[in-house]
């Protein structure tokens, strides 16, 4: 069993790479490996609830998110700063997230066998 | 008044295809004309009529043909871009010896001079997609 | 004899808004569309255009999309047609890259 | 050692693409094994067999078949991102209707699952162009 | 005949968007139109003397420049601030350009028919 | 056990270089390739880095397409047999977006 790391610090719908890096992380759950799913930076808007992307015939990237931990994927972090920074607040969020800082993620990196950044 | 458009965002990949096509039914929809809608560098990608798009997305490239198609606009491929990108038409497939062509044929390709005359004859030139 | 400019990346990955800043002239509007929307929730750009003849606007479908709303009175929401709209008002439009 | 490789970005369009190229490359000269090529979103174009670059340019899409063909590389396409952009084998061109296959043949299509296989046998998975 | 202004603020080499807007602007010239050609941002390491890119299989941006003269592109800029933030001076660069600033350049756009920006 | 940071945009551009320096760890190393290496030429990567214990590279191709230099001798520049290398000796690599 290998660690990997999933760094998701894209907004979504403006670009694919909030919905490839979450594509990532569930295969790699299918393979039961261990992982760390951490949002930091602008992904932090991916956990925001109330997003509503009917009107750009965009699907919805945070409905799979209650789904992650029925994958098994239940290391799920949020990085606190990088939610302060945007004037967010954790009770905005659509799932509940253990919140870590900088120097947490640092020591989830050297953990890591593989690291992934979308 | 006389609008031309600039897409240069791959459908999918960025959200420029999406803001533009819905842009171009919103400026239709309020009696302006659409002089041209030119598809430059990735935005060429719109063209192509290959993809096959999940059953449970909107499949913007046949948003786009529909469109061009109901209002027959014309939309102009960049000759340049669209080689680069494996969009071609039969004769440039031909022209190349390549195995087949993949340009949706609602879809003229040309140069930029298509560009340059859409500025001339436009009051408005809208980017998409930078 | 004024410019449109319209912002589509996140003021915290791309310095684009900030560019737009130091362009955007009095008369000038500020449209933000797809991630340059995340800018509308803060308060640092109304404060930014604050006292400079500048209006700012932002995508209703892209706000929406992303759950945020604007952070101030002074940011206008639009929709597609008023987006068109904006496009006729000013005399050119810049889309900032 | 062994490396794999993931690949984000289109040829031509932003530079990672040409940067894995050389990379690859180098490790190859250097003596270590390459597991996999896997080739995601707008990387799927670099497998694109009908693209025609400019005389005077570096054709990166036959730069990629070549080194795949040279050194009996494991190259795979993802299947989700790939039919999106149009990058079609014959069986996929068959199922959906589409008039042309449009993969160079020296890159398989398939699933994300072959990149997590990709990290389960490698030493160092290296992602280009994001 | 229109005046169509053309703001390059991408460095050449990491994307395509340098020689893209070229494309654009010599086919401008051919059209003979009025056109301002303006580098900003990260746009002035486009007018660099010493670029060899050779080694990436990459066509040199910047062999163009000395020829837009002759293509009838003889309003050149160069937005002096981006430059000096950049730590680099006018006598590093290939071409002789005018220098402009900030306002300078709001006063083009102001007079501009179209404009476009990679 | 520390990881190489590959860094690929322009640090005027894009903010990827800053979030790669918020992560970094002693022992760690940094990557400039592509636009990134357009970071090498200024002191401010040396000075933040300074006394971190961390080893900073500039892709040697990418300095020379582009006609800029390291501005500070502790800012190495490597080919692409020098990338291969440094991938084998961290223990894993990432990808700043």
């Amino acid at each position: 069993m290998k660690t990997l790391t999933f760094l998701a610090r894209s907004a979504p719908y403006g670009s694919s790479k909030a919905k490839a890096l979450l594509d990532m992380v569930l295969s790699a759950a299918v393979f039961e490996q261990k992982i760390q799913y951490i949002f930091l930076d602008d992904g932090v808007y991916q956990l925001l609830a109330g997003q509503d992307p009917s009107s750009l015939a965009a699907k919805n990237v945070s409905a799979a998110l209650p789904a992650l931990e029925l994958y098994g994927v239940d290391q799920v972090f949020l990085d606190l700063a990088s939610l302060q920074a945007r004037g967010l607040s954790t009770d905005q969020l659509l799932i509940p997230v253990t919140t870590c800082n900088a120097a947490d993620i640092s020591k989830m990196l050297a953990a890591s066998d593989m690291v992934f950044s979308l | 008044m006389i609008i031309s458009l600039v897409i240069h965002g791959a459908p999918g990949t960025t959200q420029g295809a999406q803001t533009a096509l819905t842009f171009c039914r919103a400026a239709l929809a309020a009696g302006h004309r659409i002089y041209r809608v030119f598809f430059y560098e990735d935005g060429v990608h719109n063209a192509n009529a290959l993809s096959v798009w999940p059953q449970d997305e909107q499949d913007l490239n046949a948003a786009w043909a529909s469109l061009v198609r109901e209002h027959e606009l014309d939309a102009v491929v960049c000759v340049a871009s669209a080689l680069k990108r494996g969009v071609l038409n039969a004769d440039e497939a031909s022209r190349y010896e390549k195995p087949a062509a993949s340009v949706e044929p609602a879809f003229d390709i040309s140069g930029l001079g298509q560009w340059v005359d859409a500025c001339l004859n436009s009051d408005r030139v809208v980017s998409f997609g930078v | 004899m004024s410019t449109l400019h319209i912002v589509n990346k996140s003021p915290f990955r791309s310095d684009a808004l900030q560019r737009c800043l130091a362009l955007v002239a009095p008369g000038d509007s500020i449209l933000l569309i797809e991630d340059g929307v995340l800018a509308a929730s803060l308060s640092t750009l109304a404060d930014s255009v604050s006292g400079r003849s500048v209006t700012c606007y932002a995508l209703i479908d892209d706000l929406a999309a992303r759950g945020v709303s604007a952070a101030d009175t002074c940011i206008r929401s639009v929709d597609a047609t008023g987006f068109v709209n904006l496009i006729v008002e000013h005399r050119n439009s810049l889309s900032h890259g």
